[in-house]
Formats: structure tokens, C-alpha cells, sequence
């Protein structure tokens, strides 16, 4: 029962996937919803790799994914301190109010 | 049989990931996103990766969203307000190329992305080989791994400590 | 051969002297300054006359004392080598000679005015003057020459100088050396010619082998000749690189009696004399050498005569000299030339000593209209001048009798009439302004103020000796080379140089074209006929009508008066021509083509690159989201370029 | 250790003053004098070990000397490779001997964090003797960029009041040259191997390449560039004032002294033995740009109003002299060159230091500022004066015997007129250091502040003496120099040679060029016009080495 998905499919819902990650992070104004967007699209990926893994019958695939996941917890450990100190600067993490880099 | 969960899965996945980008309200948002990992985590599983399915939800949904729920009720994020944006051309170029892109993969798909109704699955579904995959070959990334969440603690906490003499507002 | 002599030895003792009074001068006091430069004159002295006197005696054949390889590079190669021979040795007897006097009348002339300070620093220049002239005397190559050539040149703009916190003698220091520097230009380019014609710069094979084989050589020798004679122009201040001379006078009285009378500026007649080899396979050149020289007599003679600075009058006075030296040696008669710097030497030098006394006396005035009556204060300083003065007169029996005399003949026998009637003009002019000078100076009454009068003396032994020493030389310095009507073996001197300075022509020819014995008492009742002429006029005019005559005619000549006494203007003339250009050029150089041009295009590339960062800045929003667009634009971008549209 | 000092002594002495800039970062930052008086000692040390280069040096053989080699980066051919003859020699020497006479003056003088200005300073040693002891390339341009980075802090940090602007251009100027050299660098490596089959950056191997003209005019012209902007060169030169006015009296010694002798080196390390065709068909043009730095840069140098940028247009033009050497290829003028290279160095390494002595005292390069103080600081006004004098030529000092074998050597090759042009240097230069001399010590004494003027301290005293000391050493003896140099430079001609004589040598056979025959053999001076090398324009195909299989 379990098995024999067919690369096509899973390739097809990680870009669904991707596609919706990446229009939130266009698309978005809160900074956070942008960082939600990011680890959707950053899932989308993972279920690539696990898609093509499973297809061609391997570990390494798992294995990326499995690193990805920890980096993600890193990244959104120091993502979140960001906004912390950001919010407590600016009182909002609307990303069109903070533009510090402008010129 | 499997095929036809795995699909059902991964409509209910990206269904509830657009839930999470339409939202306005941030803690809706992290809640429709944890709900889509458990559907992410049945993907997995069909996808004989169980033990990456165990994580994605144990530490994926359960603990790295569910820091995004604590900062953003420690900081009472309030919702995203509405109004113009000051740059409408970011909208329509978004989905200008939104678009493209969709269509781009798409056709990438159709093109020669499946091997139709290729039998996958030929990985048995043990997690020990895994682990001693990940404990010999990968010895090293992983060992640098612990280096990289150690120096993310670090930063976390520099980051957000206060600084002196700000009062909280 | 003297081997415990060596010839090195005379140069390298005012050297050591110039080390030691510049080094130790200012921390041992005046005393020690003294000993140490009259003393290492005196000894370079004592070795070079112990060298120089059996050869006079001996057969006079050049030594060559080789000390070692000094540059060596590629064909390029020039040795540290001492030469002695009669032309070298009659240079080297009377610089030492006078030099050493004057380093005498230096001590008593210098040492209450100065610091110590000042006083050694006078010394060890004067010292390392008497190491470059000896130097430049006793060299065997040009290269060697060089040195002591540059080497007076830097002497002299260090003592003229010497008083550099005054500005005009610290201009007239950096005139003298620049003035110099064109000549030695010429110099230079004359050495790259010789070495180019004859793969050396030594002086013996450089001769040995033009004289062994004229034909091929003498068409390159004119320009090179030219270029020569350029340096000496510069050092020997012949028109028009004249200028330096008058204005060096900012100097210390003996510093112009040794180095602007005596001895640095006939370094330009001794060169020309040195390769007299060269010359006379270059007959052009000779003849511009004739004409500069007879138009310098002429020249400064005429502006001499309306000069009232006392060291000016000499000045000039030396200029013209210089110019009959070169007219001599133009025309051929090199022995005449050279005994003309031999007697010039003595009398000139006791000129400027005597001026330096009356100055001294005069507590530091120059004007002559403020002296007059100085005869019975200074009974020394004026007797030893009325000598000299008689002698650059050219009144016989005195030395500058016969050396002007042996030029005027040489001029004569060589039928260049022209020249010869400058030269005669010249020598009546000389005696003229001479007269003028010691007519203005020591008779008549005193016309300087009454405590200028109260402070006249005489001035110490040590400045009078030299004095009556070289006034005695100027008596009869002439003596060692009478002319040929007094015998055959009359003419020691032109018998010693003959062997370096060869006569023009060969012996046959040179019989056809001598002047008679007749022609010769003539030729020297003429000259001394113009020279009593000038000298009664002088007299005349000033100490017995007290100069109304010439009141009278510059009265009617205003404006010609005023151009000779401003010395013809040429120095304004070059300001404007040369000093000014040269400032404004440079100036337009800096500012325009460095600073404008050059900078101004790097600078618009500067702003080029500015202008566009600051077009360009704009696209930095600081907006995250733009960011994020902007990267998936390109992301799509590369996918659609990479793989292509569709499949 | 002894034996290991013995065969690794350029080592030693590239690498001394890096170790002593890594000992002084343990150093307190507090700890400044120390800090200064142990970059000296470093330097001195270093002084000290370079000497037996010289004792020790062959004079009699052309090679390279003390040479070293080691495998770097192998898979792209890279290699250690040290190794000196006679003109690097004497640069080597001239920097070891510069920087102790630099850091001596700065023990006084800097304050501004001095431990990071000696560590500068000493990297930037290595940075310089490493460029000179390189026979690799790829060596050379690493040594070239360390020597970059220092001096621009140097001058960035402890400059004037415009140093920003002066270092900037300093850097971007040499930056853009070098660039393109290292191209040209890379460029030459990759025919290596298609002709070989082996990545090379090694001199020895490079330079049996052939090239087509085009080609070798090229990267010639990306050599030449880079070297030009070191020297400088006429249009390129004016980096040169502001950088050395506005940076520390240190590092406008070592700026003046060793850096700009650089690009003179590389020329005739590198471009001259690599391109030579190309080098010898644009040597005119090198010359003629030579000759107008000459004069150009002496009467723009007599138009200045501070000390410092008057000294560095004085630069210009002595380099512009040296150019006029190099172009004119002949054996006199050659070592003449590089004799002057060396003589510049000190004269107006001497002349900067005593500049900055007043400097120090006054806080002032305007030149109006001082005048008439002779008298208060005889010391000083003697050294100066015996700086100026070798800087414009006086013979007996050092000067005289450099610019006259290079105008001597250039009378004797086909460009005569270049030697009458460049000799008016001789005048131009007495004017200009003249009437600064006039200007700053004599003349009436205007400002009374000036009239208590200290004199020369003892480390200031020590460190222009020495330079005096090796001035008039020079002057009188020339040889000790000089026959140093004569095999290493017959050398260059030589292998110039043999490279035209073998494209030519089927046409052209016996009126080539033929050098080391101990005479101008460029040149039949008897009596006539002398005759140069034929300049032909040969586009014949030449022999090539053999290309490597596809």
C-alpha cells in the first residue's frame, strides 16, 4: 500500500507547493506571513527531494531533507530574533514601513 | 490505492498553504501552515520517508511553528492591515511572473517530469539504514550541523536580547 | 717620478681640510679652522711645488699617475688618473700659489667678522674650491675634468653665497650656478660627442688619436668644439652666458679675488687650451671662439667704465680679460692665451685683495663717489693696486704688458685685423676705467661720511703680505715670457707650453706669416701707446678736473649713459626672455596640462562612475519584498534564457 | 640552521619582516614605542641578513643567484621560485637598507597607532623584496598586490589632510594597471600549456614562448601599462605628487625610494625578456615619454609651493631620466638606469626625510613658511644641501654617475637627440632644487617662529647620514656598483637578442645585435652615424614552439 507513487505526482503538488509559498512571499505584507512563505516554499522543496528519492530508491534524498529541517530550525530560530528586535524598534513588522536600506 | 492518498494529501497540503498566505491574521496563518504539515507528513509517509515524516511533524509542526505562535503572541502581532500598497507595479509584476512560472513548470512537468506511473518505492521502509547512513557517511555534515544550531542559539539570543537602558514599550 | 708625492696628494689635502673644517670647524674654534685650512692649502701647496719644480727643471714630459678604475659600465669606462704636464703644471704652480695667499688674506680679512660657524663654513668651502680646482687642473680624462669643472662651479655658489641671509646673494648664488649648468650642458654634450667619435674620454688617447688622423675626424669636431667652448663660455662668463660674473661679487672680497679672478674662471680658457688638439682641426669653431671672445673684451670693457661699484668695475674688468684669453686662443695663439691667465692671475687677484683692504677700511662700503683720498691712509693697499693696475694696463715693464702684447701680436700675425683693432680699443678702455678707478678711489679728498673717515686704517699683515707678494708677481710675472725681439731664447715660456699647445701652423708656414722685428716694436708701441692714452685720460678727467668731463657727457647722453650703466640691460633682457617664459610655462604646465587636463580626466571618469551609482542607487528601495521580486524576475529570466521556452 | 639559512637566504629575507609583523600583533596595543623600536630592530636584523646577498653575490655571472624553487600550487603550475641577479640585487639592498632608514625616522614621529603602522610597514617589505626575488609570475603578482595593500593604508591612515583622496587614487590608479597585467599573466600561463601541455608561470619557461606581433604587442602594452603607472610615466604620473605629499614621511621614502623602481624592474624583469620585439618596436616611444617626463616634470616641479610635491614632480622627472635609459637599450645606459634607480633612491629618500624633519617641527610643507634658517639648523641645511646636490648630478656624488652613464649610453645608441634632450634635465634640475634650497634655508629670515627652530634629532640625524654616507660611497665608487650590475645586465640584452636574432636571423644575418662584446654593440660609433638594430616590422610566421595535440 505504501510506495509507488509516481515521481510525476509528487513533482507536481512540491511545485503547487512552491507556487503558493512563493505567491505569499510576493504577494504578503507582514513579515512573518513572508517567513511562513518561505518554509512552505522550503517544504515544497523537501517534497521534491523525498519525491525523486522514492523514485529512484534512495536514502540521500532523506538524508537532504533531514539536514534541511535542522537548518530550517536554525534559520527560523535567528528569523524570529530578527523580528523580535525589528517589532521592538519599529512596533511593526509590516515590510513596507521598514526600509532601512533605502539608498 | 496509495497513489489516490498521496494525492488526496497533497490537495489538502496546498489547499491549507493557501489558507495560510491568504490569512491576514498571523496566528491563523501559523495554524492553517501546521495543519498542512500533518497533510506534508502523509505525503511522506507514502512516499515510504516515515521517519522524515516523524520530524516534519514532531519538529517541523511541532516545535519550530509553534516558536512562530509564541513570538507572535508574545508580541501581539496585530493583523495585517489593509490599504494601498505604495507599489501596486509589485503586485502586477507578481503575478505577471507568478504566472510564467507556473505555466514554465507546468510544461517542465508535462515535458519529461513523470515517469509515467513509475514504480517508485523500492526504499524499504526501515529507518536504520538511515541512521547509518547519517551517522557514517554523513558524519561530518551532520557533527557541523550541531556547530550551526549552536552558533543560531547564540545568535537568537543576541539578537533579541534587549539592549541596554531600552524600556519596553 | 716622485713616488712619495703623489700627485693625488695636492687635491686630496684641501680635501681633508674642507673635512675638517666642515666637520669639526664649528666645535674647535676659529684657531683650529685656521690651521686646518691655510694649513692643508699650504701643504697641497709645499707637495705640489716639490713636484712641480724638478720638472720645470727636468725634460717636461707628461707623467700620468693612474690611482684606479673609477666608472665602468658597458664600453663606458673612465679612470681616477692624475695628469702633469707643462699645461696642468703652469695651472697647478699658480693656483696653489695664490690660492694659499689667499687663504691667507682670508684669515685676516674674515676672522672678526664672522661667527664661528660662518668662519669655518667660509673655510671649508674655500678648501674644497682648492680641491676641485686642482682637481680640474690635474685631471687625465674629462670625466675627471667634470668634477672639478662642477665642483668649482659649486664652490663658487656656495661662497657667493656666503652671506645667504642676504636675498640678492643667495639670488646671485643660485644665478651662478644655473648660469654655470647651461655650460656644462655643452660640456656634457661635447664629452657623449668625443666619447662617441673616439671611445674614450682620456685625454691622451682622445688627442693621440684625432692628431694621428685629422681627415677622419675633423668634419664631427666643429659641433663638438662648439659644445665645448658652450662650457667654458658658462664658467669663463663670456657673452652671452656672461651675466653670473658681475652679480657674484655678493660674495666675500677674496672669494672674488680667487675664484671670479684668478682662478675658476680661466678653467674655461685652460679647457679650450687643453684640447687646443681639437680646435685646430675645427677652424669654424676656432673663429667663434675669436669673435666671442673680442665682442666680451669690448663689451664689458665698455660697461666697466660706468660701473661705480668697486668689485663691479673688476668685475667687468675680469670679464673682459677672460674675453682677450679666448680671442687669443681663437686666433690660434694658445701660449699667449695662457700667459695672459698666468699674469691675469697675479694681477687681478691683487686687485680684489687691494678693493677687499679698501672695503675692509671702508667698514663694508663698495661705492667709489664715497672714497677718494684713500693714498696716504692706505699707503700699502695703494701702492700694491697702483701696481696691478699698471700692470692690467698694460704698461711696460709690468706682466700685463707682455701677455697682452703676446695676444695682440697673435692677433695681428694671424691678419685678423678687425679683432685686433677691438683688442687695441679694449686695451685702451682698460687702462681708462683702471685709472678711473684708482683715480676715484685713492685721490682726490675723502667724500664718505665723517665716521667712515674716523675708521679707515690699514689693514693687518696678514692681508697686506699677499698683497705686496703678488704685486710683486704683477711686476714681474711677464718676464718669463718676453717677446721673440728680445732674443731667441727670450720666450722661456712659449718654449716650455709649445709641446701642448702646438702653434697653429706647421714651421715653414709659421716663418712666412711671422712678423718682423720691426712690425713687432710696432705692434708694442701701439698697444702702449693706447693703454698711456687711457690712462691720461683717466687721469685727466678725474683727478684733475674730479671727473666734470664725464658728468658732462653722460649729461649729454642721457639715455646712452643710462643703457651702459645699466649694463645694457641684458640681464633684464633675459628676465623677460627666458626667467619669465620659463616661470609662466611652469606654472601653465601645473595648473593647465597636470592639474586641468590630466587630473581633469581622471576626475571625469571619478564622476562618471559617481553619476551612475547615484542613478543607480534608486533602485535600492530597501523594500524586502522588491528584492524578492527582483530576484524571481531574474530567476525566471535565467530559466526562460538557460533552457529555453517550452520543451 | 646555519646550512639552512645558507640555501634558503632570499627566503629568509623576503619573509623576516612578515615574521616580525606577526610577532608585533602580540604586542599590547598600548605598547606603541616598543612596538616601533622592535619594527626597527626587525629591520635592522633584516638589514643585516641581506648583506651577505651582496657579499656573497657573484659578480662575474649573469644568472640568477641564491635561487630557490618549490612546488606552490601544482595543479595550475604555480611555483615558489626565488632567485636574484645583479639588478635586483642592488633593489633589494637599496629596500632593506630604506625601510630600517624610514622606521628610524618614525620612531619619533608617528603616534597614531604605531603598532599597526609597523606592521604595515613591514608586510609591505615583504611585499616589495618578494616582487624583486620572484622568477614565478604568479609569485610575482601576489608580492605585487601585498605591496599594494599596506601603502594604501599607510598613506590612508597616517597621511595628510587629503590622504583619503591621495590613497584612493594611489590604489585605483596602480590597481588598474596591474589588473591588466595579471590578465596578461594568466593569458601567457594558458599558452604555456597549449603549447606544452603544463601550466607554467615560471620566467624561465615563459619566456620561450613566441607570439604573433599582434598578440605580443598585447600583452606587452598590459605589461608596460602596469609598469608605466608604477614608474611613472608622463600621462600617467600624477598619482605620484598626491600620494607622496600627502603620506607619511616613512612611506613617501619608501614610496619614492623602492615602489616606483618597481616599474623600471618589471620592465626589464618581465616585459623586456618576454616581449622583446614588441619592447624594442615601442622602446622609442618609451623614450620620447621619458624625455617629456624629463623635462615636464622639472618645470612643474620648479612651479611648486610645498616642499613635498615639489620633491615628488623631482620624481618624475629622474624617473623619467631612467626611462630614457631603459629605451635607449644600450649596456651604459642600462646600468645607468638601474644606477640611478638606486641613486634616486637615496637622494630623494634623503630629501623627504630632511622635508619631513621640517615637517615635523613646523607643520607646514609650504615652502613660503620657511626661508633664511640656514642658521638655525645647520645640521639639516648640510645634509639637504648634500641630498640636493646628488639629487641634480653633482659629480663625486651618486647622482653625477648615474644620469651620465645613461645620457652617455643613449648618445651611443640610434636615438642621439634623446641624449640632448634628456641633458637639459642637467639645467632644469639645478633650478629647481636650487631655488628650493634658496627658498626654504637662505634668503632673509621672515618668520620669527622659524628662529627657534630645533634642530636635527640624533635617530633623524642617523637615518639621513647613512643615505649621505652611501651618496658619496656611490660617487666615488661607482665600480663596486657597478660591476654588479654588468653581467645581469648584458644578460637582459643578451637573451633580447638571441630572441630577435632567431626571428631574424635567416634575413638579417651579422647586422643583428650582438651584445656582450664589452662595447655599445648596438652602435659602430666610428665616425659616422651610429646604426642601431634595424627597426623592421617582421610579420614573417616565426618559429613557435610545438603546439600540443588537441
Amino acid at each position: 500500500m505504501i510506495g509507488g507513487i509516481p515521481l510525476g505526482d509528487a513533482l507536481l503538488a512540491s511545485g503547487a507547493l512552491f507556487l503558493v509559498g512563493l505567491a505569499g512571499a510576493l504577494l504578503r505584507r507582514s513579515a512573518i506571513s513572508i517567513f511562513l512563505s518561505i518554509e512552505v516554499m522550503m517544504n515544497a522543496a523537501n517534497l521534491a527531494l523525498i519525491g525523486y528519492g522514492s523514485a529512484l530508491g534512495t536514502r540521500e534524498g532523506q538524508i537532504v531533507v533531514f539536514f534541511v529541517i535542522a537548518i530550517a530550525a536554525a534559520e527560523a530560530s535567528v528569523g524570529l530574533a530578527i523580528f523580535v528586535a525589528l517589532f521592538r524598534h519599529k512596533e511593526t513588522i509590516d515590510v513596507n514601513k521598514i526600509n532601512l536600506l533605502k539608498w | 490505492m496509495a497513489r489516490l492518498m498521496f494525492d488526496a494529501a497533497a490537495i489538502f497540503t496546498v489547499l491549507f498553504a493557501a489558507v495560510m498566505v491568504v490569512h491576514r491574521h498571523p496566528v491563523k496563518s501559523v495554524l492553517a501552515l501546521v495543519v498542512s504539515f500533518f497533510g506534508l507528513a502523509v505525503c511522506y509517509v507514502m512516499l515510504s520517508a516515515p521517519f522524515i515524516a516523524a520530524i516534519q511533524v514532531i519538529v517541523y509542526a511541532g516545535a519550530i511553528l509553534v516558536l512562530f505562535l509564541f513570538v507572535l503572541l508574545l508580541l501581539n502581532v496585530p493583523e495585517e492591515t489593509r490599504g494601498r500598497d505604495p507599489r501596486p507595479i509589485q503586485r502586477i509584476l507578481s503575478g505577471g511572473a507568478l504566472l510564467v512560472f507556473a505555466v514554465y513548470l507546468l510544461g517542465l512537468l508535462r515535458g519529461h517530469g513523470a515517469p509515467a506511473g513509475g514504480p517508485g518505492g523500492t526504499v524499504s521502509f526501515d529507518v536504520a539504514p538511515l541512521a547509518r547512513l547519517l551517522f557514517s557517511r554523513y558524519l561530518l555534515p551532520f557533527e557541523a550541523l550541531s556547530v550551526l544550531l549552536l552558533a543560531a542559539l547564540v545568535g537568537a539570543f543576541v539578537l533579541a536580547q534587549q539592549e541596554k537602558g531600552e524600556t519596553r514599550r | 717620478m716622485n713616488p712619495a708625492l703623489p700627485l693625488w696628494l695636492v687635491p686630496a689635502l684641501p680635501l681633508a681640510g674642507f673635512l675638517a673644517c666642515g666637520l669639526l670647524g664649528k666645535k674647535l674654534g676659529k684657531s683650529f679652522v685656521t690651521a686646518a685650512g691655510v694649513g692643508s692649502v699650504g701643504l697641497a701647496t709645499a707637495v705640489a711645488y716639490a713636484r712641480l719644480l724638478p720638472f720645470f727643471s727636468g725634460d717636461h714630459a707628461p707623467v700620468v699617475e693612474r690611482i684606479g678604475p673609477w666608472i665602468t659600465a658597458g664600453g663606458f669606462s673612465a679612470d681616477l688618473a692624475m695628469r702633469l704636464d707643462p699645461l696642468s703644471a703652469l695651472m697647478t704652480s699658480f693656483v696653489t700659489f695664490v690660492g694659499f695667499l689667499i687663504h691667507v688674506y682670508s684669515v685676516g680679512y674674515m676672522r672678526h667678522d664672522e661667527t664661528e660657524a660662518g668662519y669655518a663654513r667660509y673655510f671649508a668651502y674655500l678648501n674644497l674650491f682648492m680641491f676641485s680646482m686642482l682637481t680640474l687642473v690635474l685631471a687625465q680624462n674629462f670625466v675627471l675634468m667634470f668634477v672639478g669643472w662642477e665642483g668649482v662651479g659649486l664652490c663658487s655658489y656656495l661662497l657667493i653665497g656666503h652671506y645667504y641671509e642676504r636675498q640678492y646673494a643667495a639670488d646671485a648664488g643660485k644665478k651662478a650656478f644655473v648660469v654655470n649648468r647651461i655650460g656644462d650642458f655643452g660640456f656634457l654634450l661635447g664629452m657623449f660627442g668625443l666619447f662617441s667619435l673616439f671611445d674614450s674620454l682620456d685625454f691622451d688617447r682622445v688627442f693621440g688619436s684625432a692628431a694621428a688622423d685629422p681627415a677622419k675626424y675633423a668634419p664631427f669636431l666643429t659641433v663638438v668644439c662648439l659644445c665645448l667652448f658652450l662650457g667654458a663660455v658658462g664658467k669663463s662668463a663670456q657673452v652671452p652666458l656672461y651675466v653670473w660674473l658681475p652679480d657674484a661679487m655678493a660674495g666675500p672680497t677674496p672669494v672674488s679675488a680667487l675664484i671670479h679672478a684668478a682662478t675658476m674662471v680661466t678653467a674655461g680658457v685652460y679647457m679650450v687650451a687643453r684640447c687646443n688638439v681639437l680646435f685646430r682641426l675645427a677652424p669654424e669653431a676656432m673663429g667663434v671662439v675669436a669673435v666671442i671672445g673680442a665682442i666680451t673684451a669690448i663689451f664689458a670693457g665698455i660697461i666697466a667704465v660706468a660701473q661705480n661699484d668697486i668689485k663691479k668695475v673688476l668685475a667687468y674688468s675680469t670679464v673682459s680679460q677672460l674675453g682677450y684669453m679666448f680671442l687669443a686662443c681663437g686666433v690660434g695663439a694658445y701660449v699667449a692665451g695662457m700667459f695672459h691667465v698666468l699674469t691675469h692671475a697675479f694681477f687681478k687677484a691683487c686687485l680684489f685683495l687691494g678693493s677687499g683692504s679698501v672695503i675692509h677700511a671702508m667698514g663694508g662700503e663698495q661705492d667709489m663717489r664715497r672714497m677718494g683720498g684713500l693714498k696716504s691712509k692706505l699707503p700699502v693697499t695703494y701702492w700694491t693696486f697702483l701696481i696691478a693696475t699698471l700692470a692690467i694696463a698694460g704698461i711696460p715693464p709690468l706682466a700685463g704688458f707682455f701677455s697682452k702684447d703676446a695676444i695682440l701680436a697673435g692677433v695681428f700675425e694671424h691678419e685678423r685685423y678687425v679683432l685686433w683693432g677691438i683688442a687695441l680699443f679694449t686695451a685702451g678702455l682698460t687702462a681708462f676705467y683702471m685709472f678711473r678707478l684708482v683715480s676715484l678711489t685713492f685721490e682726490g679728498s675723502f667724500r664718505g661720511t665723517g665716521e667712515q673717515e674716523h675708521h679707515l686704517h690699514e689693514s693687518p699683515p696678514s692681508m697686506t703680505a699677499p698683497l705686496v707678494v703678488l704685486a710683486v708677481l704683477s711686476f714681474t710675472g711677464g718676464w718669463i715670457g718676453l717677446p721673440r725681439v728680445f732674443g731667441e731664447g727670450a720666450d722661456r715660456f712659449t718654449a716650455f707650453l709649445s709641446p701642448i699647445l702646438l702653434p697653429l701652423a706647421s714651421a715653414e708656414e709659421k716663418a712666412e706669416h711671422a712678423l718682423s722685428n720691426g712690425t713687432e716694436w710696432l705692434l708694442m708701441a701701439v698697444s702702449v701707446a693706447a693703454a698711456v692714452a687711457g690712462l691720461l685720460l683717466a687721469r685727466s678727467w678725474y683727478v684733475r678736473r674730479s671727473g666734470r668731463p664725464a658728468e658732462a657727457i653722460a649729461a649729454s647722453f642721457p639715455a646712452a649713459y643710462a643703457l651702459v650703466a645699466e649694463k645694457f640691460r641684458v640681464d633684464e633682457l633675459y628676465d623677460a626672455l627666458v626667467v619669465r617664459p620659463f616661470d609662466w610655462l611652469a606654472r601653465m604646465l601645473w595648473k593647465v596640462v597636470d592639474v586641468l587636463i590630466i587630473d581633469g580626466i581622471l576626475n571625469a571618469g571619478a564622476f562618471l562612475v559617481e553619476l551612475a551609482g547615484d542613478l543607480l542607487r534608486f533602485l535600492q528601495t530597501g523594500n524586502v519584498r522588491n528584492y524578492a521580486l527582483t530576484l524571481f524576475l531574474g530567476l525566471v529570466g535565467l530559466l526562460l534564457l538557460v533552457i529555453g521556452f517550452g520543451t | 640552521m646555519g646550512a639552512l639559512l645558507q640555501d634558503h637566504i632570499l627566503t629568509a629575507v623576503v619573509f623576516l619582516p612578515t615574521a616580525g609583523a606577526g610577532l608585533l600583533l602580540f604586542f599590547p596595543a598600548s605598547a606603541d614605542r616598543a612596538a616601533k623600536w622592535f619594527a626597527f630592530a626587525v629591520s635592522v636584523l633584516e638589514l643585516a641578513i641581506s648583506l651577505p646577498l651582496w657579499t656573497r653575490f657573484d659578480a662575474t655571472s649573469a644568472g640568477f643567484q641564491f635561487t630557490e624553487k618549490a612546488s606552490w600550487i601544482p595543479s595550475i603550475g604555480i611555483s615558489y621560485a626565488l632567485g636574484i641577479d645583479g639588478i635586483s640585487l642592488l633593489l633589494i639592498l637599496l629596500t632593506t637598507l630604506l625601510t630600517p632608514v624610514s622606521l628610524l625616522f618614525s620612531v619619533s614621529h608617528v603616534e597614531k597607532s604605531a603598532r599597526a603602522f609597523s606592521i604595515a610597514f613591514l608586510v609591505l617589505e615583504t611585499g616589495m623584496i618578494g616582487s624583486l626575488a620572484a622568477l614565478d609570475l604568479a609569485l610575482f603578482y601576489v608580492f605585487w598586490e601585498v605591496m599594494l595593500v599596506p601603502m594604501y593604508f599607510i598613506i590612508g591612515i597616517w597621511g595628510g589632510a587629503r590622504r583619503i583622496y591621495a590613497a584612493m587614487k594611489f590604489f585605483l590608479f596602480t590597481m588598474a594597471g596591474s589588473l591588466l597585467m595579471f590578465l596578461a599573466i594568466l593569458y601567457l600561463a594558458a599558452r604555456h600549456r597549449a603549447a606544452t601541455g603544463a601550466w607554467s608561470f615560471l620566467l624561465a619557461d615563459l619566456v620561450r614562448l613566441d607570439f604573433p606581433a599582434s598578440t605580443q604587442a598585447l600583452l606587452f602594452f598590459a605589461f608596460a601599462l602596469a609598469f608605466a603607472i608604477k614608474v611613472p610615466v608622463f600621462p600617467l604620473h600624477t598619482w605620484l605628487p598626491d600620494a607622496h605629499t600627502e603620506a607619511p614621511t616613512a612611506g613617501s621614502i619608501i614610496l619614492a625610494g623602492v615602489l616606483l623602481k618597481l616599474g623600471v624592474y618589471g620592465y626589464l624583469r618581465f616585459a623586456l625578456p618576454l616581449f622583446p620585439e614588441a619592447a624594442l618596436r615601442y622602446a622609442p616611444w618609451l623614450g620620447i615619454l621619458g624625455i617629456i617626463g624629463v623635462i615636464y616634470g622639472a618645470m612643474v616641479a620648479y612651479a611648486q609651493k610645498d616642499m613635498k610635491r615639489l620633491v615628488a614632480y623631482s620624481s618624475v622627472s629622474h624617473l623619467g631620466l631612467v626611462v630614457v635609459g631603459i629605451g635607449a637599450f644600450t649596456a651604459t645606459s642600462l646600468s645607468g638606469s638601474v644606477l640611478q634607480m638606486v641613486n634616486h633612491g637615496l637622494s630623494t629618500g634623503a630629501l623627504f626625510l630632511l622635508v619631513g624633519v621640517l615637517y615635523e617641527r613646523r607643520h607646514t610643507r609650504e615652502i613660503e613658511a620657511y626661508g633664511g634658517i640656514a642658521g638655525v639648523v645647520p645640521v639639516t641645511t648640510a645634509l639637504f644641501l648634500v641630498a640636493t646636490l646628488s639629487s641634480i648630478g653633482l659629480p663625486g656624488l651618486n647622482g653625477f654617475v648615474g644620469e651620465f652613464l645613461v645620457l652617455v649610453g643613449t648618445w651611443a645608441s640610434p636615438h642621439r637627440w634623446w641624449s640632448v634632450a634628456a641633458a637639459t634635465g642637467v639645467i632644469l634640475s639645478a633650478v629647481y632644487m636650487l631655488s628650493l634650497v634658496q627658498r626654504v634655508f637662505w634668503n632673509p629670515l621672515v618668520h620669527e617662529e622659524n628662529r627657534k627652530l630645533p634642530e636635527i634629532r640624533k635617530t633623524e640625524f642617523v637615518a639621513a647620514a647613512v643615505l649621505v654616507a652611501l651618496m658619496v660611497w656611490i660617487g666615488v665608487r661607482p665600480n663596486d656598483v657597478l660591476s654588479r650590475l654588468g653581467p645581469s645586465i648584458e644578460a637582459v640584452r643578451a637573451s633580447v637578442a638571441q630572441r630577435t636574432a632567431r626571428v631574424r636571423a635567416p634575413r638579417a644575418a651579422g647586422a643583428g645585435f650582438t651584445p656582450a662584446r664589452g662595447k655599445e654593440a648596438l652602435v659602430t660609433t666610428r665616425g659616422g652615424r651610429p646604426q642601431g638594430p634595424p627597426p623592421r616590422h617582421d610579420t614573417r610566421p616565426r618559429a613557435r614552439l610545438p603546439e600540443a595535440a588537441p
